[in-house]
């Protein structure tokens, strides 16, 4: 693999660049991996690359039904923080944050981690007490956050409006080292890592059915004939319950449109992240300079990947309250991605009744920032049987009652 | 806008004018029973309303609610002898009835209009042959839930719960202010 | 965004009217019942790519539950009927079985409580 | 030689002709101002054709290299001609020069340059083009890690963006409109007019939208002559018409945005962009629910690509028609036709109607074009067949063209001198709405452009089609033929919505005969890597033919790919013009046909609509509905520091002047505790339930018994979820034999109710029980203290002592003359009543108490005085102590859990392993060492760390307070084992790292045996 580089471009340029080769090849199924992931989106193609990477598993396939990074890595707002309330999220997003400041380096592919800071505004007097509980937990779970006063979050983003009318901004959970990422270019960064370390990205190929021997799983059939393996990753967010049936186990889970918007690009103003739970929405400027806008879910299944407008106009009219510059602004753009939503709104990476099988789902609003870490984790679990990042996030919590709730700090899980 | 006795006003094409208390009594029971349907016509003299309409003349009217629920209305004076009366009239059977007239307030909406003004807050078809006269709507008005019927093709009625009053108040005005018109019923 | 009938006052109302209340004909699990089978009540949800019944409340109307039957993924909806329910009425499931043949309840709730 | 010439007469180029312009009022000249110059045009000017009028083709800079950019087109596919628009509250970024009509006083300055428009810093992006293709981003700024954040970052978002941030408040209003119809009809081009007749016809209620402030679309412009009459007369006819048609609504400066599920439509109405004004709403966003939509949306023009068409100069050939004949401008004295198909010859005999010089006509076509061509020819124009551009002279503005054949390599044949170049590589369907909602695409090879496959329509709630297309819009590409499909179309739907149009035969139009259009996705077919590096697909974005190849290279082989790698079709365009000669583009690249490559999805809104007018009225002080209660208005004119509590504010305190929040909350409880204080309890939620099984209902609802609970008692209650989480709690009374009195908390009333109708209706519907939320009925009056009986006895009316009315009973009777329901209750702990009267006497009775009360300075308080009460005397508070992750067995409520009962909500939840695990962290009181008070949500520590390095917990504060009645800091928290560890000291730390040493006490701190409240 040409490594990318200033140079190279220069070197390019003098042709034209007529010589750059595939990010990523596009083979042809071998009959038998050793571990084959159904899902190329980031978690999918993470999950594949540390595999690889850590545990020196790369006789891997990763199966996409079409194209890599073409669901939710490549429609969400690309907000990347860890400041969580409870300790099995805190640990797996931070894992997953500190990642990303490497990852463009780890993957020669630059993903513009931008480390901008992320803002979640306290406007009620319930969600000061709740942010100062989660700046206490992060103190001790080594995740670097502060509660800042009105002041200081005018200092840091100064087209808000603190002082209301209606929801006066009273503090934020600050979050420097939280910002945002390219989402297309972390799919692209691993696809193309992964493709080089010898793994097949088998685009366009559809699982159509999951083959047991017993309880064991023993391959998958696809729309390019039927493929073997010894382990299985699911993690297909958005159609998790799909293939949960297809392997025949069933997920406490539940597929909902999430919606995002973004304005026409105008010049920076805005340099932090900003998540108003109160009103809710959360809001950043892209580097081309479109404001990002994520609002919130529509409370019934639905696969159209188009949600309904009444959620557009809450978020958009909650965010004019607390930014009024935004009001003359333009939408230039709305679309919808299928979240997965467990009993508890937390993720589920977990061994399944199926021998062999693994699944990695139920991320909800908050998949992008976990990106990295639940790669990192999930390849740990299905190397090892087990990894204490992913220990509190298995299946068997739902029956026991041992729920990880992260709305309880007044904080959703976007 | 303007306050006359504590009661809120305002002109735009379409005035809006909260109106005094209004006696209202929630009862939910068997709406078939004759016991309830002659206690609901006898306290206010109109006739029993069918499903999503609602029969009022002045002060005393019924509402239908839902299947199983009516919204009695009669001056807010007679509410104490009102109650009494229904309690008499079904005692015995599976009821109930609660005095809402505090926990309401009752706007009347006046101007040709009248229609549009609702169509900018309210999910509902008000055209005229969709939405005639006595027809009754409880549905959403911006933010809130309302209840509203036409007494007349220029002259509505609207129900809010008492702590939104101002809020309602708010945005029936700016849907009503003088260069809005839509003209489109 | 949603029109759904409600079959208890008539009125076609819109998504922003309503509440959704998730899948519907759940069988209570409560004291006495093992833990598998109150995690299903409790968790386990059919979340078809398909044919799908559910709750929804007339919130901001009649405020009275009711089912209905709906494709998740084109949005048809094949009819609402009563909360007061443990199955879809047959009327419903013949709607259904014209519009998607081969479909039938029982392979539903098979699934669903296998 | 030549071209030296034309490079001095540049400056003269484009002026308004002495005559056209059939939207113009040359009446009414209109005045504006353009970066600071004061310019002139007329009534029925847009910006754009104003400007071009005052010689301005120079209107911005693209986004990557900062290239000089002009007009292209004339309507909502602009790519280019982008200003900031207005002043202060007035400011609009990226506003459309080509869509803005132009209004007296009207201001606007050119974007993304600095210093100025001709002189922009930013070119050095051009220079350096070669050096950033597609995608270089990803290739570099890799090394050093902190670079990126800290230089490129900022060096990339400064030259990105467009428009500058708008700085004031909005003044302008906005609304929402609800509209529900038979048909709702998008587009009002003669198509769309006619659909609306033949609609009309058949009695159904039709709404006909058109996004400009005229009607007709192209066909004036076009020179249609149908039924004989001109198309304008016809066009006038046809709005007579409509209008007299009950049944049809026609509203122009009304753009159908979006289609979505079950026939939601979403139309934008500008209402006052044309004419600013404060007592109109600036913009009517209508949410229109259709049985049926016909979208009539038309065709756009595609560019051509060939080396250099991004030099301003260079335009849609439709463009410099329109123009010419809407507006009596001229985009250049000599201008060179190029296109592949014959309706660019239009352009051409306008011009040279107009009595301006076409040199040449360069068809790409080696066969030529048809009976267009011919009367171009008659007029003299000089047609080159098989001929294309190699490349464009020029920089700020064209200069010339140079001649090369199509099926070469680019050597030129010839240069020509001109200063514009009008270009038609063929028509596109606009087809985003019709996508929006599902509906699918097929290719049409006759025309290379893909049209709506009327056989995959997006269905509606029922199953069936509810969009259908027509005209243009569906490849219908003479008048004649949009006209029938029209008519045919509008009959169709008519059916589908059970109603039959009148029979009448479709209006008719001459039609000339046109040659085959010749796909043309390069010019010339053969060009090497230097002239397709110079070929612009995105002008906004910067796209060229090379970057889409190199895309495809590199294995971005998916059409969103290449989208997103490339940027292709992300400018303010969302890829109006570029989208259909990209994927051309990628599909040769990767030896595919086009249709096997696909489409992007098209998603809402077809063009930006403001972010103002989908917040509608929802602004200020109607962004949301603020509840009040009876007494609000009292305490807004007394000092209260409002709490936001769900829609409801609350007071948390009373200020006095000069007096600290802090304070005013001590001195609350203080004198509360030492006399008498009031507080608003309105808000708590109050639910009638009633009926012969509401006693069983309630046994089920709360976790403790309520139907031996007896007439004229009250019992402390608590409610769980299913799923076995303290929820809710409050005060029950039993009215009589079958009704009982259910208080709920202040955020739980409406839930609490609806909680309760959900399972009566879903689960026990055969238990007759009635409910009604009666919280706002009633005023209720906490009156709290050691004299607030002496209080009440002095308002007189009802026996309040100890015996008529003991602690946890309720009455009905009189106090002051008012009726009131009086409940002994207290969540102080001291001797307290809460008193209902109805909401409308809630201010005169609360006047009365503070009255009477004065010999006892009466003390109103607010929920953090009450909060610190409550604390005192070891009362939960959900919310505080709850999360929706507690149980009441956390809290030491296992009293409150019944043992007779065998079932209740969340009853089984609770005996899940987890659930009973008996190290869960329970209930207790905590006391610094120091007297300090424990910081909120502090945890406390155990030793060592977890398996993934976190410090180990064994508990956390859940409230904290100073306490004025202590004179100390006191708090409640959940800690491992705690109730088995009462004096035990265990450390907190604070968020900077300092330790505060707590012991473990009996969370009651204050009168534990409850003399107080039970006197």
């Amino acid at each position: 693999m040409k490594r990318y580089s200033a140079f190279a471009i220069a070197r390019e340029a003098a042709r034209y660049h007529t010589g750059w080769e595939r990010a990523w090849r596009a083979p042809e199924p071998q009959k038998k991996y050793d571990v084959i992931i159904i899902g190329a989106g980031g978690h999918g193609l993470a999950t594949a690359y540390h595999l690889g990477k850590n545990h020196g598993i790369k006789n891997v396939a990763i199966i996409e039904k079409g194209w890599l990074g073409g669901g939710n890595t490549g429609r969400n707002t690309t907000i990347i923080r860890s400041n969580y309330l409870q300790d099995p999220s805190a640990a797996i997003y931070e894992k997953s944050r500190s990642l990303y400041e490497t990852m463009s380096q780890d993957l020669n592919y630059n993903v513009m981690f931008s480390p901008r800071g992320v803002m979640m505004l306290a406007q009620t007097q319930h969600e000061i007490r709740g942010y100062q509980r989660t700046a206490h937990a992060n103190a001790l779970q080594g995740v670097q956050t502060e509660f800042i006063g009105p002041q200081k979050v005018k200092e840091l983003c100064p087209i808000i409006s603190i002082d209301g009318p209606r929801y006066p901004v009273l503090g934020a959970l600050w979050q420097a080292r939280g910002g945002t990422a390219r989402h297309d270019a972390v799919a692209w960064g691993y696809a193309r890592a992964c493709s080089d370390m010898g793994m097949d990205i088998l685009q366009r190929t559809e699982v159509t059915a999951i083959r047991r021997d017993g309880g064991k799983v023993v391959g998958v059939t696809t729309t390019k004939g039927d493929i073997d393996c010894d382990k299985l990753g699911i993690v297909v967010a958005g159609h998790s319950g799909h293939l949960a049936d297809m392997a025949g186990f069933r997920l406490p889970i539940e597929s909902v449109p999430l919606q995002a918007l973004v304005s026409e690009p105008i010049k920076p103003c805005m340099d932090v992240v900003i998540m108003a739970n109160t009103v809710h929405g959360y809001m950043s400027q892209s580097d081309k300079g479109e404001m990002v806008i994520g609002g919130g879910t529509d409370g019934h299944n639905n696969y159209t990947q188009r949600g309904s407008f009444h959620h557009v106009e809450e978020t958009v009219r909650a965010l004019i309250e607390t930014f009024p510059m935004l009001s003359r602004l333009k939408m230039l753009r709305q679309w919808g991605g299928i979240v997965d939503v467990t009993g508890d709104r937390s993720p589920i990476l977990s061994k399944t009744p199926v021998d062999g099988i693994f699944i990695n789902c139920g991320w909800g609003t908050g998949g992008f920032k976990a990106i990295p870490g639940s790669g990192w984790a999930m390849a740990d679990l299905m190397a090892n049987g087990r990894s204490p990042l992913t220990d509190a996030f298995g299946l068997e919590r739902f029956r026991e009652g041992r729920f990880i709730d992260e709305s309880v700090a007044a904080g959703v899980a976007h | 806008m303007s306050e006359v006795q504590g009661l809120l006003r305002s002109d735009g094409f379409v005035a809006v004018r909260q109106l005094p208390l209004r006696g209202m009594i929630t009862v939910k029971g068997d709406l078939s029973a004759t016991a309830l349907k002659n206690v609901a016509t006898g306290l206010s003299g109109v006739d029993f309303p069918g499903p999503r309409e609602c029969n009022c003349v002045g002060d005393n009217g019924i509402a239908w609610m839902a299947p199983d629920e009516i919204l009695l209305m009669v001056t807010h004076a007679t509410i104490p002898d009102a109650m009494a009366k229904v309690a008499a009239t079904l005692q015995g059977q599976h009821y109930l009835a609660a005095d809402v007239s505090d926990a309401r307030t009752i706007f009347e909406l006046e101007g040709a209009g009248v229609r549009e003004v609702i169509a900018k807050l309210a999910p509902v078809d008000l055209a005229p042959d969709v939405f005639p006269p006595s027809a009754f709507r409880r549905t959403r008005l911006g933010q809130v839930p309302a209840a509203f019927w036409l007494k007349d093709n220029q002259t509505a009625e609207l129900i809010c719960f008492r702590s939104v009053t101002q809020y309602v108040f708010d945005i029936l005005t700016h849907a009503a202010r003088a260069n809005t018109q839509v003209s489109y019923f | 965004m949603l029109i759904l009938h409600c079959p208890y006052c008539g009125v076609d109302a819109e998504e922003t009217e309503l509440h959704a209340g998730g899948q519907a004909h759940l069988t209570r699990e409560t004291v006495g019942s093992d833990d598998e089978a109150f995690e299903d009540y409790l968790f386990m949800r059919e979340n078809p790519k398909g044919v799908h019944f559910e709750r929804w409340r007339h919130a901001s109307g009649c405020g009275k539950w009711f089912h209905a039957a709906r494709c998740t993924t084109t949005l048809e909806v094949f009819g609402t009927y009563s909360a007061q329910t443990t199955a879809p009425p047959r009327e419903i499931c013949d709607a259904i079985s014209g519009k998607r043949p081969g479909w039938s309840w029982k392979t539903f709730s098979a699934r669903m409580f296998s | 030689m030549e071209l030296e010439n034309l490079q001095r007469e540049d400056v003269l180029m484009s002026t308004r002709l002495a005559a056209g312009g059939r939207l113009l009022n040359r009446g009414k000249s209109v005045r504006f101002e353009f970066n600071g110059k004061h310019l002139r045009g007329f009534d029925g000017d847009t910006l754009a054709s104003a400007l071009l009028a005052n010689d301005q083709m120079l209107m911005g800079r693209s986004f990557k290299y900062h290239r000089p950019r002009g007009l292209v087109a004339s309507g909502a596919e602009e790519p280019n001609g982008l200003v900031n628009l207005g002043k202060g509250g007035r400011f609009e970024p990226n506003a459309r020069v080509t869509t803005t009509e132009l209004f007296d006083g009207l201001t606007a300055t050119s974007q993304n340059h600095w210093p100025s428009l001709d002189f922009d810093v930013g070119v050095v992006n051009n220079y350096a083009a070669r050096f950033l293709p597609a995608g270089f981003y990803y290739k570099t700024f890799i090394q050093p890690r902190a670079a990126w954040k800290h230089v490129f970052e900022p060096f990339i978002r400064q030259s990105a963006g467009l428009g500058k941030a708008p700085k004031d408040r909005d003044v302008d209003t906005y609304e929402h409109f609800y509209a529900f119809v038979d048909v709702l009809i998008v587009g009002g081009g003669i198509a769309g007019l006619q659909a609306a007749k033949t609609a009309g016809a058949s009695g159904a209620k039709v709404l006909l939208i058109e996004q400009t402030g005229h009607w007709g679309g192209r066909a004036p412009v076009d020179g249609a002559v149908i039924d004989g009459k001109s198309a304008d007369d016809w066009i006038n006819n046809t709005l007579d018409l409509l209008d007299k048609m009950e049944n049809v609504q026609v509203r122009s400066r009304l753009m159908g945005a979006g289609i979505y599920d079950h026939g939601y439509a979403l139309a934008h109405e500008r209402l006052t962009d044309h004419a600013p004004s404060d007592d109109m709403p600036r913009h009517r966003l209508w949410r229109i629910r259709a049985k049926q939509i016909i979208t009539a949306t038309g065709a756009i023009e595609r560019p051509l690509s060939f080396a250099g068409n991004d030099i301003p100069g260079v335009m849609l050939a439709s463009a410099v028609r329109d123009y010419v004949v809407n507006y009596g401008v001229s985009a250049g004295d000599r201008t060179v036709v190029v296109t592949n198909n014959d309706d660019a010859y239009r352009t051409a005999i306008a011009l040279k109607g107009a009595g301006l010089d076409v040199p040449l006509i360069l068809d790409a076509r080696a066969s030529g074009g048809g009976a267009l061509a011919e009367e171009a020819a008659a007029l003299g124009i000089r047609i080159a067949n098989g001929k294309a551009i190699a490349s464009v002279k020029g920089g700020k503005r064209v200069t010339g063209v140079q001649v090369c054949a199509q099926a070469g390599e680019g050597a030129v044949l010839e240069e020509i001198a001109c200063d514009a170049i009008a270009m038609s590589g063929g028509w596109s369907p606009v087809v985003h709405l019709w996508s929006h909602c599902g509906g699918k695409l097929i290719w049409d090879d006759a025309h290379a452009h893909f049209r709506p496959d009327a056989d995959r329509a997006p269905t509606g709630a029922d199953g069936e089609p509810f969009v259908s297309v027509t005209g243009g819009a569906d490849g219908a590409m003479s008048f004649s033929g949009a006209l029938a499909n029209a008519d045919e179309t509008a009959r169709h739907v008519s059916k589908r919505i059970g109603r039959k149009a009148k029979k009448a035969t479709p209006p008719n139009a001459d039609d000339v005969e046109m040659a085959p259009l010749a796909p043309v996705w390069k010019m010339p077919q053969g060009a090497g890597i230097k002239l397709r590096s110079k070929m612009w697909l995105d002008y906004q974005n910067d796209v060229k033919v090379s970057d889409v190849q190199l895309a495809a290279q590199e294995g971005f082989e998916s059409v969103e790919h290449t989208k997103r790698y490339t940027t292709l079709g992300m400018a303010t365009d969302q890829g109006k013009l570029s989208n259909i000669n990209g994927l051309a583009v990628l599909a040769d690249s990767l030896n595919e046909e086009i249709p096997q490559v696909g489409t992007t999805t098209f998603r809402p809104p077809y063009t930006p609509i403001s972010m103002g007018s989908i917040a509608g009225e929802a602004t200020g002080e109607r962004f949301q509905p603020l509840r009040r209660t009876p007494l609000h208005d009292w305490h807004a004119g007394n000092g209260a520091y409002w709490e936001p509590v769900g829609h409801w504010r609350r007071p948390y305190c009373f200020q006095r002047s000069g007096e600290s929040v802090e304070d005013a909350v001590q001195r609350e409880v203080k004198a509360t505790r030492d006399s008498l204080g009031l507080l608003d309890a309105s808000t708590l939620g109050k639910i009638i339930v009633k009926g012969p099984d509401a006693g069983k209902f309630l046994d089920m609802l709360y976790t403790n018994m309520m139907s031996t609970l007896k007439p004229g008692r009250c019992r402390y209650g608590l409610m769980c979820s299913e799923n076995g989480f303290l929820m809710d709690d409050g005060v029950v009374a039993r009215i009589d034999e079958d009704t009982w009195l259910c208080h709920t908390t202040t955020g739980g009333a409406d839930h609490i109710h609806a909680h309760m109708e959900e399972w009566l209706q879903t689960e026990w519907w055969d238990w007759q029980v009635f409910t009604a939320n009666v919280t706002e009925q009633y005023a209720q009056i906490a009156v709290v203290g050691p004299n607030a009986r002496n209080l009440l006895e002095k308002l007189g009316g009802m026996d309040v002592s100890a015996d008529a009315l003991p602690f946890m009973a309720w009455a009905d009777g009189q106090i002051g003359g008012f009726d009131v329901r009086a409940y002994r209750i207290s969540f102080s702990g001291e001797l307290s009543y809460e008193i209902a009267v109805p909401a409308s006497q809630g201010r005169a009775f609360w006047d009365a108490l503070l009255e009477a009360g004065a010999e006892w300075q009466v003390t109103p308080y607010g929920t953090e005085a009450l909060h610190i009460m409550r604390a005192e005397k070891g009362f939960i508070m959900i919310g505080d102590e709850t999360d929706g992750t507690v149980i009441p067995q956390d809290l030491g409520l296992d009293w409150a859990l019944s043992k007779k009962k065998n079932d209740y909500l969340g009853k089984r939840a609770q005996q899940r392993s987890h659930m009973a695990d008996p190290d869960r962290w329970k209930l207790v009181g905590l006391e610094t060492l120091d007297g300090s008070v424990l910081p909120d949500g502090a945890y406390a520590t155990a030793d060592g760390t977890n398996a993934n390095g976190q410090r180990n917990t064994q508990g956390r504060v859940t409230s904290t307070y100073h306490s004025p009645t202590l004179g100390r800091g006191i708090a409640m928290g959940l800690v491992l084992n705690g109730p088995d560890r009462i004096g035990e000291v265990i450390d907190f730390p604070k968020t900077d790292g300092s330790i505060v040493k707590a012991k473990i006490v009996n969370p009651v701190f204050y009168d534990p045996e409850g003399e107080k409240q039970n006197v």
